[in-house]
């Protein structure tokens, strides 16, 4: 099977999938990438205000990989995000309180506090679910897991489609290879994105690869390959698209890889030493994701500033909205944790020394861990 | 009704459930046309058909993963590990990914992971494992390991219809060995019961899987000097029935715990602590245990033997223990 | 001699020892130009170039794989995993590979996997395990887990010249918490060997790692009380230390195994089951336990500090224990 | 990287590493060969006797894979075989007395009867051993190994090349992937060699992989590939030589399929029922590679017939020989089960039960069990 490549979007002559979106479509991409920017940048704040609890990931120059990519499924399919996919996320229907309560880890957010950050998902029925699955630390895990979700699709006949990110850090794991060449064997729908951020944590992909790139495990696997601009959100958008519609006609799985750069660390605490000087800022000047897609709003769409004004300003009482919700939030009470673990039984005992002692002071030490924010360096700037 | 075996009562667990639920799947190495590398499976496929029994890749990981997968959408999948030995390699995304997902995430995950298992068999260090204990540590994973025929077709079927994942081991030394008479109709045992494979007054024997036969050779041949020894096949090793335990302690005062598993770290371990947790009062000695030497298992039956527990220690370790 | 932390004890110890060896080298996860995800091995590459340490992909398969490997041809490879929580990825290799490698194939293995380890840091269930248990299990590893500062570097040392591979566990709360004054010249700890670390006549506290320092804080407040606790940081994990533990328990006639692992399976058990065997007579009460619930370790504070052992735990079971 | 394929040796006007080979050594290729398949034979009636322990694995029809790739490798270098590279073993300098005495659980064999079959090595320092080194049953955990292994070489600046065997079905293991990305990244002197014998088990190589070929995996590792007639002993050297010569030039890994076929069930209890009738007889009648090479020895190298008469009278005695000495070797003696776990202690203690106990009658008992031969069935035909 052969790969094609797309390094750059097609020129404004070119017709593809996403230039044809409507317009009120297009703006809606632009709503989805500036409120990841915006509620993330509020999380930042969050994060100085030691009201995250554990650490902050974010996604900044990356957010049209993930929005564009997302877009492309349809309500019943099935998507399976990373740590830099908030974006696709918020597209598929995960809001900005449940995202600010996981982060603050309040007990009515969507895990109860139990799981950290963007690691939850809402996943069943088509339908009555909103089809994202969440992901847990242990990298390349979610692509057996989502080949298991799209096999269901298949057993039963139904018209959904699977979608499941991981980075090309990821890319080295077992779990990836197994899951990957497991759903090829079954001719799975199921499409697989690499998002080729240049790092995994601090390891550029040269020593995570001797690839020239990673389109080219396509054929190893015997798959459909593609290789796109991440950065151009329009051609992320007609690259997934296609992908979508071949897994959606019965012709398997797709291996996708977006081109694009992390701008900010793994987490917050990582100043990123290890990349060198000039790349982040020259990505940031000239390869902005919000940035080239304002351009094409602006002129090749003849969007009125105004009109992105107003959407960034309804972005904005969004956000503050749920920051408010979310910073009232409860957190969770201590007893809560016995709940759930199995369902039959359907709650722990407390060990015996617990049964009946004060548990309220629990969870008060504010646990100095790893990648949570000194508070001694200050606040918000 | 005419007697069959332990890997007669398996396969016919996982045809009836097959039958009553559509949902019910078949997922590992060379199951379908092959019936797998004991023919447990075997017959599954020309009944069923393709997408109901599934020959996957050399992939544990992708096999226990998909299953999973499968399972939080309504799927109710039974996936072999072809020798039990290997579900070391999918460990992470069962104790990880699985294990966890009722509990980080509201995601249910009814699957089974079975595979054949277990030593006397000279099948050298990697097709005779016990991994019981890494797996028994976990939360959020049930763990299962029958003794017999009966047991072993009901748990399969209560396995099956579980809401969380349960890992189903089998003995391959009992597959072909062991025989019984089903019960009439829907024959379920349930998970987390242990049973009383042998009444006895002056010791209890605590343990599941091949060494219930060996244990209740034992007591035979502790009976004609004179002890009587009760044998409590466990039957479920996770949940453990306390109850069950606590009862046996009570009634004989003297408690030895046998296990095929390597001494350090299985389960012989936890359920010493329970018992001196709950019923320390009752006991008129220490817990004693007859277990596999902390020993990869090797190949040579004398080495393997030696190894493994043999009827003799238990008889040895229970005459201490009465005369304690 | 200034005070050091825990971390940079270990750094200490990888230091000196890449030093007196040239076949020391270091293999892992963003430990070169980073200097790993806790700076344990910052600064290393910059004194010891390229070749010995290397950065390497996501694999953790690999990377143990390839410390086996390298040891076989008498390098003496330590590995780092990023958090100890996805030494499940390499299970198999660990477990059926390393472990088994001198005693099938008299194959040496001498190799290091070290990581950070353990809760109290708001980590979640994927960053806060502690998942000895599993290896302890194992015949054929070593497993140890230091909870001062001093005892971090010794072993570390003794860990990189031991024969067999060592797992070493390393807790993340303590990285920066605890501190210590390095004894002068080549400080070695040997592995296998227990510590008091707080004399006392009425019980005695069994545990290591983070939650030696609950135990002390425990014992302190118990002192206050009028109950004499003794202390015993275990240190080595696999081969335990029998004779500290019998000499503690004739000792006391009572003791509390504390650990931060859950409890089913966890290491409590076997220390209370060597106990019942060796010591029964010396008994003067049930060995209780105090654990971590049965539970992935959940993320909120609140919930994290329900789940995992707190101080006043301790002093309520040592409390019952005494009044037996 | 381009990925190279031959699919069938070069004709006779082909002027290959192999062609090139002095008579001489030419002749101990058929030697290897045709010992590889009198051992096994041999080892087929001793299973029927019961006097192999556990199962028996053939390479029927594999003979040449085995040992034309290996024959490509100095003393120094380093092999990790597979179960069907019994044939590179010997090579390498396994004895048939060895294998005899470790299928039959010799107390004197090379494991002390701890370990089955052909799992078992001789490796460490060049010159000192012989350099293979023993696999485990998991599969794809040698090739993490061997790239542990080669990395030594490269650390040290030692002029020494890795080879490792993986199955068709073994290249689905997540073990299998992390260890030739690592060795691509890292650029090591490894050689990794795909044998296609068209089954892994029972499960058909499209029921393994979606890929149209395995070397097509090459080229995502980013590592040169070949592909090569595996049933051609002369091809395979030359294939496998080039290989190892890159390997020992600094030029990094290489990805080798060779393609061939499983004559025999993955072990002598499978009856193979699920290969479609015909298929083996075929390959028995028209692809055998030392019959195909005894074609080439008697046309093209004009060698008499009695020269290869000659050398199976030998390997005749040499197998008749060494089945005296592996029969008359002693068993183990069950003390012996407690030595080495650990350097220190150098034994573990037996438990208290077993203390002074009489062991003598222990492993008396013939466990009848996984892939042993049923002695009710009659001994050898
Ligand atoms: C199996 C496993 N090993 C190690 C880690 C630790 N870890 C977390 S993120 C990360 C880097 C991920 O890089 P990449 O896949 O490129 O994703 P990115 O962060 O660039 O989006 C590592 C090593 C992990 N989560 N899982
Ligand atoms: C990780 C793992 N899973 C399952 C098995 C069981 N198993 C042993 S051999 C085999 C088939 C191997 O096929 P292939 O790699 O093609 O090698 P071949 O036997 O054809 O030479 C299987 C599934 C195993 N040894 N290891
Ligand atoms: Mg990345
Ligand atoms: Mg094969």
């Amino acid at each position: 099977m052969m790969s094609r490549r797309r390094r750059t979007s097609d020129g404004p002559g070119g017709q593809h999938l996403g230039d044809l979106l409507p317009l009120e479509r297009k703006l809606e991409l632009y709503y989805w990438m500036r409120l990841t920017r915006t509620l993330e940048e509020r999380l930042v704040a969050l994060y100085r205000q030691t009201k995250v609890v554990g650490g902050l990931f974010r996604s900044l120059g990356q957010e049209a990989d993930a929005v564009g990519s997302c877009y492309a499924l349809e309500h019943r399919d099935v998507m399976s995000p990373l740590i830099r996919n908030m974006g696709a996320m918020l597209v598929k229907g995960a809001t900005p309180v449940e995202i600010l309560k996981q982060y603050m880890a309040k007990g009515d957010s969507p895990t109860r506090g139990r799981e950290l950050n963007i690691h939850f998902g809402d996943i069943g029925a088509a339908g009555a679910t909103r089809g994202f699955l969440g992901q847990i630390s242990p990298l390349g895990d979610m692509v057996p897991v989502m080949a298991g979700v799209t096999l269901s699709f298949k057993m039963r006949g139904e018209d959904r489609v699977g979608l499941v990110y991981v980075g090309d850090g990821a890319t080295s794991t077992g779990a990836f290879h197994e899951g990957i060449n497991f759903a090829a064997v079954q001719r799975l729908p199921l499409v697989v994105i690499i998002e080729n951020n240049g790092y995994a944590y601090s390891t550029p992909t040269a020593k995570q690869t001797a690839a020239k790139q990673f389109v080219d495990k396509a054929i190893g696997y015997g798959v459909y390959g593609e290789q796109v601009d991440g950065n151009d959100v329009l051609a992320v958008y007609d690259c997934t698209k296609r992908a979508v519609d071949r897994a959606r006609a019965g012709e398997g799985v797709s291996l996708l890889e977006f081109m694009t750069f992390r701008r900010k660390g793994h987490a917050e605490h990582d100043n990123q030493s290890y990349v060198p000087p000039g790349e982040i800022e020259l990505w940031a000047k000239e390869n902005d994701p919000i940035d080239r897609y304002v351009q094409v709003l602006r002129q090749r769409e003849k969007v009125p500033q105004a009109t992105l004004d107003d959407i960034d300003a309804r972005i904005g009482r969004e956000v503050d909205a749920a920051t408010d919700v979310a910073e009232a939030a409860p957190f969770p009470q201590p007893l809560d944790a016995l709940l759930g673990v199995y369902a039959d039984p359907p709650a722990e005992r407390p060990l015996w020394y617990r049964e009946g002692a004060d548990v309220s002071s629990l969870g008060k030490e504010r646990a100095e861990g790893w990648g949570t924010w000194d508070a001694s360096k200050g606040g918000p700037r | 009704m005419a007697e069959i075996t332990y890997l007669e009562a398996i396969r016919e667990a996982l045809d009836e459930e097959m039958a009553r639920d559509p949902n019910v799947f078949l997922l590992g190495e060379d199951i379908g046309v092959f019936g797998g590398a004991f023919k447990v499976t075997e017959g599954l496929l020309a009944k069923y058909g393709e997408p109901r029994v599934i020959d996957s890749p050399i992939s544990e990981i992708a096999i226990v993963g998909a299953a999973a997968g499968a399972a939080h959408m309504g799927m109710r999948p039974v996936v072999e590990m072809q020798f039990i030995d290997f579900v070391a390699n999918a460990y992470d995304m069962l104790t990880n990914y699985v294990a966890t997902a009722r509990y980080r995430a509201f995601l249910p995950c009814p699957m089974v992971v079975r595979g054949p298992s277990g030593g006397y068999v000279r099948g050298g260090p990697f097709h005779s494992q016990n991994p019981e204990a890494g797996f028994i540590h976990t939360p959020g994973l049930k763990v299962v390991y029958p003794a017999t025929a009966e047991d072993a077709k009901g748990l399969m079927k209560a396995a099956i219809r579980d809401e969380d994942c349960v890992l189903f081991f089998e003995h391959k030394y009992l597959y072909r060995r062991v025989k019984g008479v089903m019960p009439a109709g829907d024959h379920v045992v349930p998970i987390g019961k242990a049973r009383t494979a042998r009444d006895g007054r002056d010791l209890s024997i605590i343990t599941y899987a091949a060494t219930v036969h060996k244990a209740l050779d034992a007591a035979e041949q502790l009976q004609a000097e004179g002890i009587s020894a009760e044998v409590i096949d466990l039957r479920t090793l996770a949940p453990l029935d306390d109850e069950a335990i606590f009862n046996t302690v009570r009634k004989t005062n003297r408690v030895l715990v046998v296990h095929e598993d390597t001494r350090t770290g299985g389960i012989a371990g936890e359920i010493t602590a329970r018992i001196n947790e709950s019923c320390f009062a009752h006991l008129d000695a220490p817990v004693l245990r007859v277990t596999a030497h902390d020993i990869p298992l090797p190949y040579a039956p004398a080495l393997e033997d030696f190894v493994l527990p043999q009827v003799a220690d238990i008889v040895t370790a229970a005459k201490r223990l009465v005369q304690w």
